[in-house]
């Protein structure tokens, strides 16, 4: 039984104030969109920032039974404390792209409307929505909905230059995203089927170890690591998320693979029964502990600069994975620990991937190209910028003091105290690998510019954003560790 | 009186799904576009007429009815154009 | 074996013909066709699950019923989506498939973006 | 009995039959006539499944629309044959594929196969949830109110598809209409029928979404309906869709998901929160969300159909050039 409890309302308002600022912005055009969006994610901070702070007073999931119509037969959003951080994490890094699209998507008073302009301040609000809805969604198949949103968003976004060379990645993404969705669709369907509900809350402790559960599981979950890119379905992410713009490609490394992610959890850790999750995890970390080395080891040898990130992308998300057979321990207190460990790591890899993303976008704005070899003289031009690439690289290392260090080593000592401790190693060799990447990159953008390169200066406000993205992506790391016990809210 | 319009019924339905099936072998087995397109729309447009008729005495009012045989015109008009259609088409490929 | 549980294997064998379409034909605009025949297939199962749940005077569950209607609309939406870029991707480059290009063009020049 | 036992075994092995020809089929355009009668067979399975509603969605959206769109594209796709057989999968390739389906089909029956018996079943609490609303198709019922939040994001899609179509665009041709140009055609059968089938055509859509809501039919079934009689008289030449910049155009898309995210909201003032309909006014504020999501349904449909827009300049500065 799902009752409505105290706040419950501002769930509502997540989810419907973006998608009523997208239909307007929609209608209205032009300039129009670009301040509706503003406004409207402006807002949707302010609404993600209450309901964390309404989740971590009351200690308990907030919840609304949507129209009064109990699950099975209604349906209700709930917001637990993972719902709870990505919420603010989403809120947070859409906020700073779209002040930093302001200024290549800008539309000046009585200029005529633009393709590119009208779809940014369109899907960024979609974007919004589609999170909300992926985080907050309480049943299987609105979840679909929900993941059918965010691809959408996510191509629109990637397509947003309109590049002939792009189209052909785009395309491919489209076909593994469509895929994952139909399987996903299909696991939902069996388990209909099995137990006559799809509600989350409902199916939990209610699954059974028989054969139309374990056939949904699997399926869904093919689908769900096909949209995260998760190794061996890894291949289309790179070239998607480089070839886009550098605000797309931010979101779609930062918050679009995270919304796949978040329902993955959801599905292993709530709808399926304990015996799948004991051995059905161990074989996701070992695919996660196989993207981190790949992941990495190819960054390291990438020529473009986009090109590494993404590539880094692929490894990050593959810590992701090393929580599953952690969380399945005996231990209590280490399941524990890799809980907050994994969720840290989503939401620290989305501020300070989406910051290196935009680091490189500028780079790449102010040299003219992105090459690795020839990033001499960039940090002379902007130093922010360089700053914050370097900053959300230590993230992603792991050192100390920002959230990936937080993160990484919370699922160390997991790994440790529930005995599994070769997955400690696989994050220690990830860690150096990252090293080798983000200091060939700091290294070279340090360099003293070579003879007749002309770097332009970049405006200071998108420089601040980025900053903003790194310095959020850092400070994750000095919270106080009640704050961190957000995370551990309705925690499986 | 009902076992009239039974019969009724079920020598109009039969004969229309006769003359499907002949639009339907007649759709295989002829050699070119045009003769085709001939087969499939005549016998089909017959067929239909011949099923709507004999669902007609069943119909549980005046309502359905007039919505069966809209059903046949709806299929004829249309029919008929993609057929034309089609024609124009094989013609245009022809030449 | 009853025609429901006939009807169910034609759902399993819909998805396999669909997979195998969308995995081993080259070309997009087939990978497109087999992907809506996979799709046919889930929302198919969801059919039989309907079915199956047939009670209370009703020949199937409603709630399943809903949930196809609502996924027949958005794959809809998804195919549209699929269609244009195969078309645009088609009319700027003449690729009719979403093959690797041959080294050169592998890496995207991100030089010129904004 | 087993004459109904036998019909299902036919209509199953024709689906399979169709799918798998449309797979093997050697034209693009041969493989899209498959699935379109893969599709019409589909909904006849429907019917035996007793689920009336989707039957009709099937065969209006699933073979219908989907069809119509793939079959244009077809159309403007040409050559390219060496590069079709450079990526075409080697032999060894494609048996691990079908080794995948097979195991995955495999797997998929064992699981269907044993689902429990007796099946949970929402029907009861369906049909008793939808007596109060009024609506006599419960199909509708969980479509507007117990799944309402389903349909409110489904026809938030709707309108991101719409976007995300157009926003493929190249960017001169940023406030065109949708879709290529077509020739006008004074004479000939397409133009009879653009002006003799709509006035029908429309009664029908109109008939079907209205009639959902106690009988099999409904808003997305309706809506397709509409969709085509409105883009008949674009194909024929003798109607120009408005250009997609026009605000009354975009606000056709976005009324019906507009008008239920109001709603919706108006549930906090009027009746138990979101999406939920004061008892005495449940069926009309329901028929009124209906009304403006069948517009919507009509106006998106016809805009990813078209496509994004494909000519130069905007109906009204094409004239102005000619000038």
């Amino acid at each position: 039984m799902t009752a409505t409890t105290p706040g419950g309302w501002l769930l509502v308002l997540a989810l419907t104030l973006p998608a009523g600022a997208m239909l307007l912005g929609f209608v209205a055009g032009g300039r129009h969109a670009q301040r509706i969006a503003l406004g409207a994610l402006a807002i949707w901070l302010a609404i993600a920032l209450a309901v964390a702070l309404q989740v971590q007073a009351s200690g308990a999931p907030l919840a609304y039974v949507i129209g009064g119509w109990q699950p099975p037969l209604g349906m209700a959003l709930r917001a637990d404390g993972l719902a709870a951080a990505m919420l603010l994490t989403g809120a947070v890094v859409l906020l700073a792209v779209a002040l930093f699209g302001q200024g290549a998507y800008d539309t000046p008073r009585g200029a005529a409307e633009t393709r590119a302009a009208y779809a940014f301040w369109c899907f960024l609000p979609a974007l919004a929505a589609a999170l909300a809805a992926a985080f907050l969604g309480g049943d299987l198949f609105n979840l679909f909905v929900a993941l059918e949103m965010l691809t959408f968003t996510a191509l629109a976004l990637a397509c947003l230059d309109g590049k002939p060379s792009q189209f052909k990645s785009e395309l491919r993404y489209l076909l593994f995203a469509l895929i994952g969705s139909v399987l996903y669709l299909l696991g939902a369907g069996l388990l209909y089927g099995a137990y006559g509900t799809l509600d989350i809350a409902l199916l939990a402790g209610r699954t059974r170890a028989d054969a139309p559960t374990m056939v949904a599981g699997a399926l869904m979950t093919a689908g769900l690591i096909a949209k995260m890119a998760l190794f061996p379905l890894h291949f289309w992410l790179p070239p998607a998320h480089a070839g886009a713009p550098a605000a797309a490609s931010a979101l779609l490394s930062g918050l679009v693979v995270k919304g796949a992610f978040v329902l993955l959890l959801r599905l292993w850790f709530w709808v399926l029964p304990a015996p799948v999750v004991l051995g059905g995890g161990t074989v996701l970390a070992a695919l996660g502990a196989t993207a981190i080395v790949i992941g990495s080891v190819v960054a390291l040898r990438q020529e473009r600069l986009k090109l590494l990130v993404a590539y880094s992308t692929v490894a990050q998300m593959g810590y992701l994975f090393l929580m599953f057979p952690l969380l399945a321990a005996a231990d209590a207190d280490a399941a524990s620990r890799a809980w907050l460990g994994g969720v840290l790591q989503a939401v620290s890899h989305a501020l300070a991937k989406s910051a290196m993303f935009l680091a490189a976008g500028l780079i790449a704005v102010s040299l003219g190209h992105d090459r690795v070899t020839s990033l001499g003289g960039a940090a002379r031009v902007m130093p922010i910028t360089v700053i914050a690439f370097a900053l959300g690289g230590l993230s992603l290392m792991g050192l100390p003091p920002s959230g990936g260090f937080t993160a990484k080593w919370l699922l160390l000592r997991a790994s440790v105290e529930t005995g599994q401790w070769w997955w400690s190693l696989v994050i220690l060799t990830g860690g150096l690998l990252t090293g080798g990447y983000v200091y060939r990159i700091v290294a070279a953008a340090l360099a003293p510019p070579a003879p007749g390169c002309v770097a332009r200066a970049v405006p200071r406000p998108q420089e601040l954003c980025v900053l903003a993205l790194a310095v959020a992506s850092m400070l994750l790391g000095v919270l106080p560790l009640y704050a961190l016990g957000l995370v551990r809210v309705g925690a499986p | 009186m009902s076992v009239v319009i039974g019969i009724f019924s079920a020598v109009c339905v039969l004969a229309g799904a006769f003359f499907f099936l002949a639009g339907t072998v007649g759709l295989i087995r002829f050699p070119d576009t045009l003769s085709r397109v001939h087969a499939l729309t005549k016998a089909d447009n017959l067929g239909l007429g011949l099923i709507v008729l004999g669902l007609l005495p069943l119909a549980s009012g005046a309502g359905v009815a007039l919505k069966l045989v809209l059903i046949w015109a709806l299929v004829l008009v249309g029919g008929a154009t993609a057929a034309q259609l089609i024609g124009a088409a094989a013609a245009k490929d022809e030449r | 074996m009853s025609g429901t549980d006939i009807l169910a294997l034609a759902a399993c064998g819909l998805v396999a013909i669909g997979l195998y379409g969308v995995v081993a034909q080259a070309e997009v605009l087939r990978k497109i066709i087999a992907f809506n025949l996979l799709g046919a297939g889930v929302f198919l199962l969801f059919g039989v699950v309907a079915r199956r749940g047939a009670a209370a005077g009703l020949a199937a569950d409603p709630v399943p019923q809903a949930m196809v209607i609502t996924g027949l609309v958005v794959a809809f939406a998804a195919t549209a989506l699929a269609l244009v870029l195969t078309l645009r991707l088609h009319q700027i480059t003449g690729a009719a498939t979403v093959a690797e290009d041959p080294p050169s063009g592998a890496a995207p020049d991100p030089a010129s973006e904004p | 009995m087993t004459a109904g036992l036998l019909f299902d075994l036919m209509m199953a092995l024709a689906v399979l039959g169709t799918a798998a020809w449309t797979l093997a089929a050697r034209t693009q355009f041969a493989a899209v006539i498959g699935f379109v009668a893969t599709g019409l067979l589909l909904s006849l399975v429907w019917v035996r499944l007793g689920a009336v509603d989707v039957a009709l969605t099937e065969a209006a959206i699933g073979a219908g629309a989907t069809g119509v769109i793939i079959l244009y594209v077809v159309a403007r796709l040409r050559g390219g044959t060496a590069e079709i057989s450079a990526a075409t999968p080697s032999r060894a390739q494609r048996a691990l594929a079908a080794l995948l389906a097979v195991a995955v089909g495999g797997v998929l029956a064992l699981a269907v196969l044993n689902l429990p018996d007796p099946a949970p079943s929402l029907a009861e609490a369906a049909l008793a949830g939808s007596a109060p609303l009024g609506l006599g198709n419960p199909v509708s019922a969980v479509l507007m109110a117990h799944r309402g939040l389903d349909t409110l994001l489904e026809s938030v899609v709707l309108v991101f598809a719409v976007l995300a179509v157009w926003s493929m665009a190249a960017d001169h041709r940023w406030g065109g209409a949708p879709g290529p140009v077509f020739r006008r055609e004074e004479s000939g059968p397409l133009s009879l029928l653009a002006r003799v089938l709509p006035p029908v055509g429309i009664v029908v859509g109109i008939y079907i979404a209205w009639v959902g809501a106690d009988a099999p039919g409904g808003k997305f079934q309706g809506g397709t309906i509409l969709a085509a009689m409105w883009i008949l008289p674009w194909i024929a030449g003798l109607a120009r869709p408005p250009s997609i910049t026009d605000w009354r155009l975009r606000l056709m898309i976005a009324a019906g998901p507009l008008t239920f995210l109001c709603v919706g909201l108006a549930g906090f003032a009027v009746a138990d929160g979101f999406l939920s309909y004061p008892p005495s006014f449940a069926k009309p504020l329901i028929l009124l969300i209906e009304a403006a999501m069948t517009l919507s349904v009509a106006a998106a449909l016809a805009c990813l159909i078209a496509g994004p827009p494909e000519r130069r300049l905007p109906p009204e500065s094409m004239a102005a050039d000619r000038r």
